[in-house]
């Protein structure tokens, strides 16, 4: 199995002992933890640089105007994007699906146009779409899910009609690991002339992603689950498509212009930067993808993917377990329910033997009523975690079913 | 291994038992009906209550999804306050509470009988809504059978 | 003079050369330094803690909840708010603004009616407003700005009525370092019913703020002005205003059940903080309130109005010099015009020299407009700057004017 | 204390002095009127231009407030523009950019004059746009030019 555990050393939290027990953190789905690299990028930009951006004219603004700018050509060659202007920083995932939810929609749908999403999004990518439709009369349609986790394609037909406006897909599902044909929906969608928006939230730094590949119209992720800090995320958006969109905040950053009556906009990406930005998030992010640079991409996700075949394998083990997501091809998390323990109470179990996992809906309740379960326990993996962490995990998943049964 | 010990007090065999089999469990009609959830968790809860004139509670029972704290707590509930005054009930209620937060002091801890077992919730805060969600429900199905009267 | 200058060992970045010379940092009003104190917690919580909030039954999600929920009170306290949930974390000013003049806006205002506010706005006050506007046909006037830089309040009877539905109005101008009678203006505008939002990027962490004291119906400000991480904001909106408003993202976190065809929210502030947010500048936020509260805000409010006196008195006798905004109370900042030298080439002679000026329009574009200059210099001090610094600056000016005369 | 020579560089007595005394500045009518600015700074130009029959610059004026370098430049690019053909400022516009951005060679190095003290611009990357404003604004009326023909 692809070994990546001399990376441990990277990652100063991991290092600890949680109710006496060694940290095992298989909650990266929900956050990924950080190497000490991006945070002493902080900790040197704060000590160093740090000023505001674009609008200095001296030492410390230039320093930290260069290294937020470059941070966004990284951040344009990380996802194969075909120039930094198409990079729009954001809070994270939920933020820039709504900048699109908002902005574009308010343009270009109207009443009876059909917004399509499956039945496997996150609430990130279902609310803002609902709100959407609320405010211009566009009508919800989704593909559902079958019951191995993939999407139903065979009413893809059907349901992606030149009536469909917009189609929002996670490439990632985080409840059930399914990694959905992107590329085959863009080009599909794209045919007809449909927007296409991919929520990459758990795709970005656990596998290849190139947007101009996948063909998408917008591509949305946060950095927080890939080694960055809290608080940044990117929209990306095709220059063509970002050139027909409306402003979306006021202020600062943003403007040519300004009159007490009205104003003039730059163009993007700095149009859809109103205020100060996150400029140590943003550095910081960069520092993060140089990071996951150097370890590939493509190692981290072969690692996934074995260490959760492995886990996959293990768990199948438990009496009276129930896997959730497709068995093949799949991201790097394993959920699951046990006939003799609700999630919470086994979560809680687990805690205090210092195994982080989740316990609940994950922010998909559409697809825990699909699946009929009050929610599902989960263990998310990230590319310092190792086959023994697995095997601990096992073993205090043997001990809860004891417990409760 | 402190924390060992917490987790065994708070799934006590006697909880875990009531999650199992959780008492007074079903739906009645002709009664005041109130849906209760935990939007972070997940869990969900629906609780009947038929008052009597005087607004006491004549019978209960609940339905619902969740982990076994919510469920042993509700159906633990059911038996407690099933024939009880309204006063009775809400006295209950806030001693109930003061026994899971640990925060004021409980007036009558013989009514509370084997609810009493539930105190190890004080040690897992967050679990404190999981323990009140059945008594939430109760408590709003009574407001409604107030305002209704 | 108060003398803070023992505070300077907090500040690691002010103890640089820039071009061979010691640093002279005075673009405080663009951004604050940060205290290794902040900066530490940052890397603490990295270290130690770091995990998504709200959603987790383990150990470190706990702690980080624990930490995040109590920067909110610790926030709510700061400011004097009546509680903790009338705390909303945004990313800065801009973004506060941006919030109340969609979601707000757009349930309250009707064409015709009146958005008022004052000529000596930043844009991030303006163009939101413009915004709103345009979409729902409301009117825009503002109260003109006086010579010395303070507000016509002559014409206050007849702008601030009962048509205008809201009053938009900055507690300290950035561009002339008034200091606008808030207090005074909210009162006339609740007695008339008129909602007020108070732009308090330049107030908060320099002069004590009490928005109950205020009375303001929202208030606005940025952490990274007042010596926490770049990226994150506050939102103060009053329970009853904030309980009348519909959510403005959707997303994870503010929500309370969501199905494939609609949603409910919970309510303030979870409502308005959709996604993951920013976890440890929320963290950053709150150590930056301890660390100016151990110093005390009576006191940096004194030390900025010492500084800026004596920083007034020298510059007023550089050759050819145009000092703007009131002589008496301000805040701590001197926006000058040299007749010698443009903005843009007085800045770029300062940071030959290590000093750190900021030059333009301070995105207070109209404002220039009215006093008739292209932009101005800047000098704005916080309370790690020293009046041997301020003596640096008067050397490098008069430096100046003799090469550029 | 390479950075006071290179400001040195950069504000060369011509260049205050064109900055101070800027030629050709003011307004003409029946032109091609062009507003140009620099939304970060704050500059702005007001450029009028007027075009014989084959396209050439027959006479050039400009207005407005920014810094030495930019009044400089446009003040230094009057000089040398008035009078020439479309194709010859063309070429000069894309060689000046060369001088001040330090990107790409130079082609005809005599034909700028003393545009080429402007080349301490290079050492200051910030400033390339002020210096280009002028610039910027004659691209762009000869642009509208060739469009009415
Ligand atoms: C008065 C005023 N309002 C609003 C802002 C915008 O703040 P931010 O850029 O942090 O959103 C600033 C700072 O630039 C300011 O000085
Ligand atoms: C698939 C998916 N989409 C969207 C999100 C939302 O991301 P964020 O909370 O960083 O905005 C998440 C993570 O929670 C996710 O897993």
């Amino acid at each position: 199995m692809t070994d990546l555990s001399h990376l441990r050393v990277d990652f100063p939290i991991l290092h600890q002992q949680v109710h006496g027990e060694p940290l095992v953190y298989f909650d990266n789905a929900a956050s990924s933890q950080k190497p000490r690299q991006v945070i002493a990028e902080l900790t040197r930009y704060y000590e160093l640089d740090n000023a505001n951006v674009h609008r200095g004219l001296y030492e410390l603004s230039n320093r930290a105007t260069d290294s937020f700018e470059a941070a966004r050509k990284k951040v344009a060659c990380f996802i194969g994007a075909g120039s930094a202007d198409e990079v729009i920083f954001t809070r994270g995932t939920t933020e820039s699906i709504n900048l699109v939810a908002q902005v574009w929609a308010a343009q270009f749908l109207k009443a009876g146009d059909v917004i399509l999403y499956t039945g496997m999004e996150h609430h990130s990518n279902l609310v803002p779409w609902q709100l959407a439709a609320r405010r211009t009369g566009a009508v919800l349609k989704h593909i559902p899910v079958l019951d191995d986790g993939t999407l139903d394609l065979t009413l893809l037909d059907l349901l992606l009609t030149e009536q469909a406006k917009l189609f929002a897909c996670v490439h990632v599902s985080n409840s059930l690991g399914t990694i959905n044909p992107v590329r085959e929906l863009c080009a599909k969608a794209r045919a007809l002339g449909v927007t296409t928006l991919i929520d990459g939230a758990q795709a970005a730094g656990h596998l290849p992603v190139n947007v101009r590949d996948i063909g998408c119209d917008f591509y949305a992720f946060s950095g927080h689950k890939m080694c960055a800090p809290t608080g940044i995320g990117v929209l990306y958006g095709k220059a063509e498509v970002l050139a027909k969109m409306e402003p979306w905040h006021g202020g600062g950053e943003m403007i040519e212009s300004v009159t007490l009556e009205a104003s003039t906009y730059k163009a993007a990406p700095h149009r859809f930067e109103a205020g100060t930005p996150d400029i140590a998030g943003v550095i910081g992010l960069g520092a993060a993808i140089d990071y996951l640079e150097s370890v590939g991409i493509e190692k981290i996700h072969q690692h996934g993917q074995e260490l959760t075949a492995y886990a996959m394998q293990c768990l199948a083990e438990l009496p009276g377990i129930r896997l959730l997501g497709p068995q093949g091809d799949r991201a790097s998390l394993a959920a699951f329910a046990l006939a003799c323990a609700h999630p919470h109470d086994l979560v809680e179990f687990a805690n205090t033997h210092g195994l982080a996992l989740r316990g609940g809906h994950h922010c998909t309740q559409p697809l825990m009523k699909r699946f009929k379960v009050p929610g599902t326990s989960r263990a998310s993996f990230y590319f310092y975690n190792t086959a023994a962490e697995v095997d601990r995990m096992m073993d205090i998943l043997h001990r809860a079913v004891t417990f409760f049964s | 291994m402190a924390l060992s010990d917490d987790l065994r007090d708070l799934y006590q065999q006697v909880i875990l038992d009531h999650s199992k089999s959780p008492r007074n469990h079903g739906q009645l009609t002709d009664c005041v009906h109130v849906h209760g959830d935990n939007p972070t968790c997940g869990d969900e809860i629906d609780m009947y209550v038929k008052f009597n004139d005087e607004g006491g509670i004549a019978d209960i029972k609940f339905d619902g999804q969740g982990c076994a704290i919510s469920q042993a707590s509700a159906s633990m509930m059911t038996i407690k306050v099933k024939g009880s005054r309204r006063d009775k009930a809400m006295a209950m209620l806030k001693d109930f509470r003061s026994v899971v937060t640990g925060e004021g002091s409980v007036q009558d801890e013989d009514a509370l009988g084997e609810l009493i077992l539930l105190e190890g919730v004080q040690k897992f805060p967050q679990r404190v809504k999981c323990a009140m969600l059945g008594w939430r429900a109760l408590e709003q199905a009574m407001q409604e059978s107030a305002k209704e009267s």
